[in-house]
């Protein structure tokens, strides 16, 4: 009783155009989307070279070219994406994008909601110092979530002067984490008053992990991050981890979503404008508590992580399981 | 046997070329779509059009390895001049060939005079360009209705005929960057190979002493090749700042290996066995047609940069293998 | 019973692609005798030296050594076996990049079988002295770089090193053709005692004076083929008959000079160096005029000042009597003034150009046509084809890479492309080095007939190749012009005496 | 005159080292506390190493593009070794120098025996490498719980021993991997300057074909240089996975510029103008050292590059530009 075309008439062929395919977060986003796409039995073909916005632009020609039945465009840059997306709908391809405001009124946009994910790590911080905290941070500019959460932390600042950022680093550079330890214990060193740190991205966060155990001084400072993955869970529940807490949405699930999302708009289905998926905050004491060791028990013991209720329909099969 | 290896080096490339041609199509046959394949032309033009700039100062026995960061450079600048400066599209294009141009005279000078090694000179400006680019806007993407320091929002917009650059289509069909890319092509061949600049250019690859005792002012000439290919890769970025729409930060970074991963296999084209126009464009477009083949085939990313590898590997191999047997 | 000892090569073949180097040569070279090897540019003799010294391991054919087969895969093995060698090549003996104590003693720094793995520079640097004693090096500075060095030197250090190991055979390719008389000669003397000493050495030179007088039976090879073996006494001229045939005479037609005329080229108090006394030297139309002098003696440094590479501290150069300024390369071509460099392969020929491409080199304009400046195919194939058939340059086609080429060939064709249009003045540095006696001679017939009212200056430190061509000779000692003969009443004697007088006797004269 | 030229090439870089060392600690005393400097010598250790490695390659006159990916190759196969297939830490260092040394030795065979030119041939297994090392784990970052292809999770575990590798600190205090690089440094020094093999090597990338023509085994010796330069990669790998504790896809790509830097600021050094063990160590940690002083005074990254590049220049320009002059 599925609706045409997922009544078995044709093989469904959807693009996943990424921007970014490297990192734990981009893996995991892949992994629930190849496994929805799987179980609904539809085609799916990637298109991503790493960070190379005018290749993700062609790659959306290039799917035109194959005849795709629906677009998944991921992360990308508006001014880039929005006319090749603009082009695609006009050919008849519905277009979904995770991440990237493409300005169309025909594009439904999935997100994160960054800027809670932001709040919510920032709220674990207040609760931890009440309130009262020196705060070292990491943070790359132009890069729209972590922008985002920027404004989040903006805004806390501005609430609560309580609040102070001491100093500020960050680097794109490969090896990431490393480089970023590098930054951070000259930080630490040159600013020994921080008692907290802000890294609101899980690569940077192992970065500030890896400074402070390098200066042995993960008694005295503790790192409040986003996103979450099995090696974040497992550095967060080694015994003395300065890790406290981060927020994170589920990728895996992110990733089922814009499929569903996408398959729901080849069917003619309704579906929202704009569907925006809740963080959910973790601390290091919930995990322990848990007995939380890698994302498959955490997501057995928060079912509410795993399962995004968006973008659902009776006839759409969803990963019991939770393999991710 | 004599004429079977001097067939496969001449044409043993464009051969493989050919059949991975052929194959794609049988097994999918959208990659044969008239629209694929100028997807796969566009797909090339940055890193082909860098390319023919690294091919000039390979040519006179260089290399310029700060390509990439000029790029990304003149994506940076056009974008600021548009978009923070309010800069009109010509003037901002013209400002970027100019720095672009520059940077080579920096190059130039610092091998040619202060007689630095090539790659160590460029790499230093690599390094000092790529930091250099995000100091205008504080290490942040340009794009309009970005913060300023002041608090301002920045008013300017990329103009009609710059995005016309890197997305236009003639005949609406033909994607401009590949018109541009083609025409430079055919510029740079001509130069190389039919001009006596270009015989002076190979001239002082081969033996730069021997060049000057004939006359050739050698060290205007090496000069000029740093010149060009910085002339060069700042119009690669001029595109695609056009292209991308945006002042982003991560522009550069594939494309220094690309441009000079693309003129490294035009030494197997046609066995040339030396950097040159004609095989830098082939070069790049089989890369080109390969990467946009195996993800139709949905082969994961990091196959690419594997079969790439393999490609240039066994491109050279075959190459320089023959030709030794000869 | 024939005598066993000794190094034979039995029936070597040799193939380069499509180009067959050598085929069926087969000699002996006996314990105590200088056996010469002569063959025209091309023939095969480095590459037999290279196959004997184990540098080509794949060859057809034998090597006997004191009748047991030998097979040496690495110059190395041939180095052990007691076979040392000077390659024709400077370059390819020295390593410009390290010092002069380094490349003394690069046997025992690359090799050092046995010894420690350590660098122990006391060792390195007795090794290097007692090299350079042999050879009475003891003034070079140890502690250069060779980059810094004269060829002549390098040559030396080249041959004071295969000297220094003792060799059971010593096997030198065109070893004079970039040192003086007097190096000449010291090394002539160290090859006499060498012989006593039962030492085969193998001497290869295009130098036929030199071999009349030193050796004792002389095998050529021709085009690759066995050509027969000479023993002593033999002259000059046998040797050339067996090597190429009959040579023609040349017709030299000295134009009669008239004093009053103005000349084609006048030098006029040119001083080179600030203190040296300046430079006088004046050469009238038609005329060929041979600067000698032994190495150092500032030949060539006349020879870059004339052609724009350096700049004069003071004085003038006259082209028909009228004043001109080269301030570089380009402008001294465009004042009508030539020059062929004396280091070929570094600063004449680019390698991996065709024949034609390194003719018309200097003169690209002509062949590109403006305003468009494109290539004209034709016409510059028209030139380089009439340019190649002039010089008698043996190739497969003019579109030949140049580096195929043998050197005398290569040497040719670099001639050639100074020869293509009208000139005031050709400079010609040490134009015959490596040149067999049929290329020069095509070469010097070649100036010869086209010289017209032209001007033509020639350094060489070889007083013969000077006479070969000249129609009077300059000699050079210490940066002066000390004297000159026409070559209708030359006086060798005089001439040697003026090329080696010391600074102290010059001064005295003057 | 000539005496203060020739110690200004001599000791010039040693001096603005010294001043910007004093410059950093007074505007910032923590700048000079020992565990700041060990933290500084940390930071420079995995490029360290490879730039050593890098000078192997530089001394035979050749350039190993392949480093970066070598060392990556080494980080993903460590993990994979010691987390999938749960082997001991011991078995996975020896099998990652083995991996580290095979991919020398095939760069090494391409460049000698089929003569393809260094860049290229390098180039060639950089981009293969790179594709090569995501393929067991399908792009994915290694570590413990990591999800198998047959839906397992991944058991194994970095081992204790392993981790100290890049963990560990001698005395409480001195970092182990910076012992590596100072042991490997010395080593490296003492082979290249005051051992035969590192004259052999000098004079190879001096005149090869005059040190073949004395009788050194040419092909061998170049060959041995990429063999080292690969098994030091691989070395540099498995200390940045010990650091880092897991297999990071990331790990690569910054690698190789920053290696190639070091190596060739190394030029500047005591004026020595050519590759060598002690300059390549103290321009890594030159730069090591800028870097580090740079963040504590709060200068926002993209400085970083721009004054990398900088140095870079000036160190070179000041050297050549005297050196000519003499
Ligand atoms: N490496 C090579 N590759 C191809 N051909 C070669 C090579 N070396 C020599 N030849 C060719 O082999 C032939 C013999 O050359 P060889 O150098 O032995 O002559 P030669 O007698 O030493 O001449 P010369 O008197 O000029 O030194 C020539 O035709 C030359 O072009
Ligand atoms: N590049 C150089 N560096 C140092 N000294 C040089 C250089 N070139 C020439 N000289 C010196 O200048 C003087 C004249 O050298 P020049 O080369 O003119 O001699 P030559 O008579 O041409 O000898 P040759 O037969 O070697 O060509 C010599 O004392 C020589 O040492
Ligand atoms: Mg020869
Ligand atoms: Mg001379």
């Amino acid at each position: 009783d599925a609706p045409a075309p997922f009544d078995g008439s044709k093989k469904v062929h959807i693009a996943m155009i990424r921007q970014m395919v490297e990192g734990e977060f981009m893996q995991m986003y892949q992994a629930g989307a190849d496994r929805q796409a799987d179980l609904m039995g539809i085609k799916l073909t990637t298109f991503g070279k790493n960070m190379d916005n005018q290749a993700q632009a062609n790659f959306v020609y290039q799917a035109i070219n194959m005849g795709v039945d629906g677009i998944i465009i991921d992360h990308g840059l508006t001014e880039t994406m929005k006319k090749p997306a603009a082009d695609a709908i006009a050919k008849g391809i519905p277009v979904v994008a995770f991440d990237v405001d493409l300005q169309h009124p025909e594009v439904n946009q999935i997100a994160q909601d960054d800027h809670m994910l932001g709040e919510l790590s920032l709220k674990a911080l207040m609760e931890d110092y009440n309130s009262q905290a020196n705060v070292g941070y990491v943070y790359v500019a132009g890069i729209l979530p972590l922008d985002k959460r920027h404004v989040a932390f903006e805004k806390v600042k501005e609430a609560n002067p309580g609040i102070k950022e001491i100093a500020r680093t960050g680097t794109l550079e490969s090896p990431f984490s490393v480089k970023n330890a590098e930054q951070v214990k000259a930080v630490l060193r040159a600013n020994p008053e921080i008692n907290a740190y802000f890294a609101p991205f899980d690569e940077f966060g192992k970065g500030v992990i890896m400074a402070l155990e390098e200066n042995n001084m993960t008694d005295k400072v503790k790192v409040y991050t986003a996103d979450i993955s099995t090696q974040d869970i497992q550095l967060m529940i080694k015994d003395g981890s300065p890790w406290a807490a981060t927020a994170a949405t589920n990728p895996a699930a992110i990733g089922a979503v814009s499929v569903r999302a996408i398959a729901k708009k080849i069917a003619g289905e309704e579906l929202p404008k704009d569907i925006t998926i809740p963080p959910m905050l973790f601390t290091q004491q919930m995990l322990k508590d848990a007995g939380v060791k890698n994302m498959k028990q955490l997501r057995a013991k928060f079912p509410k992580f795993n399962h995004v209720e968006r973008a659902m329909a009776p006839w759409i099969p969803v990963d019991k399981k939770g393999l991710f | 046997m004599e004429k079977i290896t001097s067939f496969s080096i001449k044409y043993g490339f464009i051969i493989v070329m050919i059949a991975s041609f052929v194959g794609f199509g049988l097994a999918e046959p959208a990659f044969w779509g008239w629209h694929n394949l100028f997807s796969i032309l566009l797909g090339v033009t940055i890193y082909g059009i860098l390319a023919l700039g690294v091919t000039f100062t390979l040519v006179t026995d260089g290399l310029d390895l700060s390509v990439g960061s000029t790029a990304a450079m003149s994506v940076m600048m056009a974008s600021y001049f548009m978009v923070v400066m309010e800069m009109s599209g010509i003037a901002a294009l013209v400002t970027c060939l100019i720095i672009g141009a520059l940077i080579g005279l920096v190059n130039g000078l610092l091998i040619v005079k202060i007689k630095i090694p090539d790659l160590l000179a460029t790499l230093g400006t690599m390094f000092l360009i790529q930091g250099l680019q995000l100091i205008p806007s504080g290490g942040r993407s340009i794009g309009t209705g970005m913060m300023l320091p002041n608090g301002d929002e920045a008013m300017g917009e990329f103009t009609e005929g710059f995005l016309y650059l890197g997305q236009g289509r003639v005949f609406d069909m033909i994607p401009t960057p590949v018109i541009f890319m083609l025409a430079l092509g055919i510029v740079v061949y001509v130069v190389l190979e039919h001009t006596r600049w270009g015989r002076v250019f190979y001239a002082i690859g081969g033996n730069a002493e021997a060049a000057r005792l004939v006359g050739a002012n050698v060290d205007r000439y090496r000069i000029m090749a740093y010149v060009l290919s910085g002339l060069i890769a700042s119009f690669g970025g001029v595109l695609l700042a056009a292209r991308v729409g945006r002042g982003d930060v991560s522009s550069g970074a594939g494309l220094l290996l690309d441009a000079v991963g693309a003129a490294l296999i035009g030494f197997a084209v046609l066995g040339a066995r030396k950097p040159n126009a004609f095989g830098t464009i082939v070069g790049a477009i089989f890369v080109g047609m390969l990467l946009n083949g195996l993800t139709m085939l949905n082969l994961p990313y990091f196959w690419q940069d594997f079969i790439k590898g393999a490609v240039l590997v066994a491109a050279l191999a075959f190459t320089f293998s023959l030709a030794k047997q000869r | 019973m024939t005598d066993k000892r000794g190094i034979e090569v039995r029936n070597i073949g040799k193939s380069f692609g499509a180009t067959r180097a050598l085929d069926g040569v087969s000699f002996d070279f006996k314990p105590g005798e200088i056996f010469a090897m002569v063959g025209a540019n091309g023939a095969g003799k480095s590459t037999l030296i290279k196959i004997i010294c184990g540098y080509y391991p794949d060859y057809e054919g034998e090597i006997l050594i004191d009748g047991e087969l030998k097979q040496f895969s690495s110059p190395h093995d041939a180095t052990n076996a007691g076979i040392a060698t000077v390659h024709q090549i400077i370059n390819q003996g020295v390593v410009q990049t390290m010092t002069v104590r380094e490349n003394l003693a690069l046997a025992e720094l690359l090799n050092g079988d046995g010894g420690s793995v350590l660098y122990r520079p006391a060792q390195i640097d007795a090794r290097a002295r007692e090299i350079a004693a042999k050879m009475g090096l003891d003034d070079i500075d140890f502690d250069q770089e060779v980059s810094e060095l004269e060829q002549s030197e390098r040559q030396m250090i080249a041959i004071a090193r295969a000297l220094a190991t003792n060799p059971k055979m010593l096997i030198l390719d065109e070893p004079t053709s970039s040192i003086s008389e007097r190096e000449t000669e010291k090394l002539f003397e160290t090859l006499f005692r060498l012989k006593e000493m039962g030492v085969t050495i193998l001497y290869v030179s295009h130098r036929l004076h030199e071999i009349e007088r030193i050796a004792d039976r002389v095998g050529v090879i021709r085009d690759g083929t066995y050509g027969g073996v000479l023993d002593a006494p033999f002259n000059v001229r046998q040797i050339v008959t067996a090597m190429v045939g009959e040579i023609e005479h040349v017709d030299r037609h000295a134009p009669v000079i008239d004093g009053s005329q103005t000349p084609k080229i006048e030098v006029r108090d040119l001083v080179i160096e600030a203190g040296q006394p300046p430079i006088n030297l004046k050469i009238h139309k038609g005329e060929i005029v041979g600067v000698t002098g032994l190495i150092g003696a500032g030949k060539s440094e006349l020879a870059s000042v004339l052609f724009g590479l350096t700049q004069p501290v003071s004085g003038e150069i006259l082209v028909d009597g009228v004043p001109i300024y080269s301030k570089s390369v380009r402008a001294a071509i465009d004042n009508g003034i030539f020059m062929v460099p004396e280091d070929r392969a570094n600063n004449a020929v680019v390698a991996d150009f065709t024949i034609r491409q390194n003719i018309t080199l200097p003169f690209l304009q002509k062949f590109f046509s403006n305003p468009l400046g494109l290539l004209k195919h034709g016409h510059e194939s028209r030139e380089a084809t009439r340019m190649v058939k002039a010089m008698g340059v043996k190739c497969e086609s003019e579109l030949s890479n140049i580096g195929e080429l043998s050197g005398g060939n290569q040497q040719k064709v670099v001639v050639a492309r100074w020869l293509m249009t009208t000139f005031n003045l050709l400079i010609l540095d040490e134009p015959f080095q490596g040149v067999d006696i049929r290329s020069r001679h095509d070469i010097n017939a070649h100036i010869h007939a086209n010289r017209g009212d032209r001007a033509i200056l020639m350094l060489a430190a070889d007083l013969d190749e000077v006479l070969e061509v000249a129609d009077r000779v300059v000699v050079m000692n210490h940066g002066q012009i000390v004297g000159e003969q026409h070559i209708t009443d030359i006086d060798r004697d005089t001439l040697l005496h003026w090329t080696s007088q010391s600074p102290e006797d010059l001064k005295l004269q003057a």
